[in-house]
């Protein structure tokens, strides 16, 4: 049915199709604006349809390793080359799979979205490649197995993520925003290419799988490691290294910002990769339990400081950005507890549900959350104004998207049964076990963001209808449409949990945790 | 077929669908005590309008409460933890670029200096 | 706009830059350099160019659009390349050229060698993409923020 | 001692550079600043790749010896093109903050706070 070359060269073609089709964009356009769109959509969804695919294999088959510019996909070590795997070779797990799932998913809806909500601009054929180029900078991190490759896709990342949140000018603030993100983002990719070339220093390798079986945890070592989970959690947004977060996700266009989530958490895999994956090999020793609890605190950190300075904003984006960044605090600490637990008894019985909490709960937030960006997205394009404080009454006049966002709130609040209950709970239970203290933590937080939407709700939807905004009526059916998807999918995961959990994050937490399967595939079980 | 649909956490489990049917039989319950109540209600004849003191009702707009004033009472108890969190936020890029490599710095020691 | 004198050397150095700039991109494949060397040192001629007569006449005479569609041009070659190898049944990226016999094809000799101009399969092809791309991105680029500097002290 | 020079340098670079980030609020020195902590790191990938004594890693009429590690100096090109990149970005971004602002100070680069 599908041809077999496809299904051969299918991680490749992950970054091809996109690649290919961002730098003909500015070709198309000169065959008018809507080709242009619908070229991007159609580029966005072949990648969401080769994501699957590759799901589809990895799932069934096992690891794939994918050699760029081999004979064959699979000969990751050439004979003449002394055992080492020399060449750019993908290596995609469950977990890769996985993000490559989340990350072609958001990227069409948020172009479905964008061909309506960008309509007004110029130049969106740079719109349209530079989220295309972001995509491949996502696609790239999750399933690349070359240290060196992570870093070059993570500054794609950051190029693109920086020139698409000065989009808009905006009196300049878009580019104040974005100049914050480009500084810092680019020192912590200098951050982590200085990490990489302490690892190469000592062994000779640059494919993770090598790297890990030859890793003797030096002190070099250790401070390679402090410097790559340092740098990439400052790329999620992780508390105390997430200012850059409300500036940038705040002034970005919506659509930007909802696909900016996901490329925060492709960094996110990056931590859980270089730990699980670069690391896993020290689990016996006493480092192993600090890097755990490094993770847990930036995570406890990240929800409370997240929340609680997002209950006095009045700027609806902004304060969505305080809570995405609260957020990830629920992903590290999950997966925290997790790294803090591998190889100990425990690890079996609770220590896999806290690491599927928090993989399971970056799927849920890059949609639940994509979601409200998109709304708010909505809500700005036809009042123009993203004060919370000038709004109120749009429920009248705005149906589908007070639907729409009254879903997101729900499930970002964690209220059954949205797909946010689902895998809190996951993490709620299994935490308990771990430490009392920081379970009660999550559930506070629960609370807060809980509380922290209410007032958002309120403040934009209930109430009289307002005479300013008489106008107002329902945004563009393309932008419904991307905002439809998403609801769709947080409402379908969370009536169906454990069919999510069982087919796509069991595989993934248990491929991440499992380092000896990784170096095997690539290395072939040496 | 009940278990298919639950979600098991290692020490428990939850049933979306189950909570799905109870809510809606709660739902079908309440339907039920509402047809039972009074009929002859009449919404006309100043039985639902509001009263403030026999004063006038003031007009929408003006009464409806904007964001700025919710949760005022969550902050102002919280004003001695605001008050040295909200200033950390400056806005500068020296402060950004200072926190992360400051995290940094401190991740390193206990990593790979205090072991 | 500088002096004659600047503008007579600038108009004389100029091919000598561009052939300088090829032969790193045609070589790249055998000496140090390469398509991103290669073209920088052709941009570098560019703006040579713009040093001396200005950014608004060179703006005027090449033009962004020309500069943008050669950096185009470059980009589709270049992926254009890696994707034929689809064709040929191998892996993205893959040198489906080498060692055929036909063009680039040459088999490369062991050990120390002088080199020789036709091997390295894609890789030439590859360089050649580079170096279009990046002549066309660094001068589109410094020419665009020349346009910005003016607009500022207008 | 004289084989650690070049890590020394390294170190030295990447130290004025980081001064430079946090203590100067002029964004083109701070540009600058990241600049520098950038060739810093390109400098200590070359040095990695060190052999001593080690000829250059091409082919072409190779005399006979050992050869440096050619794969940090591939790194090392490709972060001076990402380099390139995000400096123009960067410059660029800082000359629209002139425009908007009226200055290009990261003092009053902060209408985005709390």
């Amino acid at each position: 049915m599908i041809p077999e070359i496809i299904i051969r060269n299918a991680p490749a073609l992950l970054i091809a199709v996109p690649m290919l089709a961002a730098f003909i964009t500015p070709v198309i356009v000169r065959a008018g604006n809507g080709v242009m769109k619908a070229w991007a959509l159609l580029a966005t969804a072949a990648t969401a349809a080769i994501a699957a695919i590759v799901a589809w294999q990895v799932l069934d088959f096992g690891t794939i390793v994918y050699t760029f510019g081999a004979a064959a996909p699979g000969l990751a070590v050439p004979l003449d080359s002394g055992g080492i795997p020399v060449r750019i070779i993908f290596t995609i797990d469950a977990m890769s799979a996985f993000m490559g799932i989340i990350a072609t998913i958001s990227a069409f809806a948020v172009c479905l979205y964008a061909v309506a909500s960008e309509g007004r601009q110029t130049g969106q054929e740079i719109f349209f490649a530079l989220l295309l180029l972001l995509e491949v900078g996502i696609l790239g991190m999750v399933s690349t197995g070359d240290l060196f490759n992570f870093f070059v896709f993570l500054e794609i990342n950051s190029i693109a993520g920086a020139a698409l949140v000065s989009y808009r000018i905006r009196g300049g603030l878009s580019v104040e925003a974005a100049m914050k993100y480009g500084f810092i983002s680019t020192l912590g990719g200098l951050i982590v290419l200085t990490a990489i070339g302490l690892l190469y220093g000592q062994y000779g390798a640059l494919n993770m799988a090598m790297v890990a079986s030859r890793m003797q945890f030096t002190m070099l070592d250790g401070i390679a490691l402090a410097m790559l989970v340092a740098a990439l959690a400052m790329k999620s947004g992780a508390v105390p290294m997430h200012f850059w977060t409300p500036d940038a996700y705040g002034l970005a266009p919506a659509s930007v910002t909802a696909f900016l989530v996901v490329a925060s958490q492709a960094s996110l895999y990056g931590v859980f990769r270089i730990v699980f994956t670069l690391y896993g090999g020290i689990v016996q020793s006493l480092d192993w339990t600090t890097v755990g609890w490094i993770v847990i605190v930036l995570g406890v950190l990240s929800m409370f400081v997240g929340v609680t300075m997002a209950i006095p904003q009045h700027d609806v984006k902004r304060l969505m950005a305080y809570h995405a960044v609260s957020q990830t605090g629920y992903m590290l600490l999950g997966v925290g507890v997790g790294i803090a637990l591998l190889g100990t008894s425990s690890f079996d019985t609770y220590g896999i549900v806290a690491m599927e909490g928090g993989i399971f709960h970056i799927f849920n937030h890059a949609m639940y959350k994509g979601l409200l960006f998109l709304t708010a997205g909505a809500i700005i394009y036809r009042t123009g104004t993203s004060d919370l404080n000038r709004m109120g009454g749009l429920g009248h006049s705005m149906k589908w998207t007070m639907l729409f966002f009254g879903i997101g709130a729900l499930a970002i609040a964690g209220i059954p049964p949205f797909n946010g209950f689902a895998s809190k709970l996951m993490i709620y239970e299994s935490v308990y076990l771990f430490n009392p203290l920081l379970a009660v933590i999550a559930m506070v937080v629960s609370i807060l963001t809980l509380a922290s939407f209410v007032k958002v709700f309120h403040a934009m939807f209930m109430g009289p209808r307002l005479p300013e905004f008489a106008e107002v009526r329902e945004v563009p059916a393309p932008m419904l449409l991307g905002m439809g998807l998403l609801a769709v999918i947080v409402v379908f995961f969370g009536v169906f949990p454990e069919q999510v959990v069982a087919g796509l994050v069991e595989p993934a937490a248990r491929a991440l945790a499992d380092q000896g399967a990784y170096i095997a595939s690539v290395l072939g079980g040496a | 077929m009940i278990e298919i649909f639950s979600l098991s956490t290692g020490t428990g489990s939850w049933n979306p669908v189950v909570w799905l049917i109870a809510l809606a039989v709660a739902f079908i319950v309440v339907l039920i005590i509402w047809a039972t109540g009074e009929r002859s209600y009449r919404r006309e004849g100043g039985a639902a309008a509001p009263f403030l003191s026999g004063n006038a009702e003031p007009e929408k707009g003006e009464v409806q409460i904007r964001a700025g004033n919710l949760y005022w009472g969550f902050t102002e108890a919280l004003s001695g933890y605001y008050k040295h969190l909200v200033p950390l936020h400056t806005g500068i890029l020296n402060d950004y670029v200072l926190w992360f490599l400051g995290t940094m710095a401190t991740i390193i020691l206990v990593l790979a200096v205090v072991r | 706009m500088m002096t004659k004198i600047v503008r007579a050397a600038a108009g004389i150095l100029f091919p000598f830059v561009l052939i300088f700039g090829f032969y790193i991109v045609a070589h790249g494949h055998l000496t140090p350099g390469g398509g991103f060397q290669g073209g920088a040192v052709i941009a570098t001629g560019i703006v040579l160019l713009i040093a001396a007569f200005g950014a608004g006449e060179i703006g005027r005479r090449i033009g962004p659009g020309a500069l943008k569609g050669s950096e185009a041009l470059g980009l589709l070659l270049f992926i254009g390349t890696a994707a034929a190898a689809f064709g040929f049944g191998g892996t993205f990226f893959s040198n489906w050229l080498a060692n055929g016999g036909a063009v680039f094809g040459n088999i490369v000799a062991f050990g120390p060698n002088p080199g020789d101009l036709n091997t390295g399969g894609v890789i030439p092809l590859m360089n050649l993409a580079v170096g279009i791309e990046v002549l066309g991105a660094l001068s589109v680029i410094v020419l665009l923020m020349l346009k910005g500097v003016g607009e500022e002290a207008e | 001692m004289i084989a650690n020079l070049p890590f020394i340098a390294v170190a030295v670079v990447a130290l004025i550079g980081i001064v430079v980030i946090l203590t100067r609020q002029n964004l083109v020195k701070m540009v600058m600043g990241l600049s520098l902590v950038e060739a810093a790191v390109n400098l200590f990938l070359v040095s990695l790749g060190y052999r001593n004594g080690g000829i250059a890693p091409i082919f072409t009429s190779a005399p006979a010896g050992e050869m440096v590690m050619p794969t940090v100096q591939a790194m090392t090109l490709t972060n001076i093109v990402i380099g390139i990149a995000t400096t123009a970005l960067l410059l660029s971004f800082v000359m629209l903050v002139y425009r908007k602002y009226g200055s290009a100070d990261a003092g009053v680069m902060r209408r985005l706070k709390e």
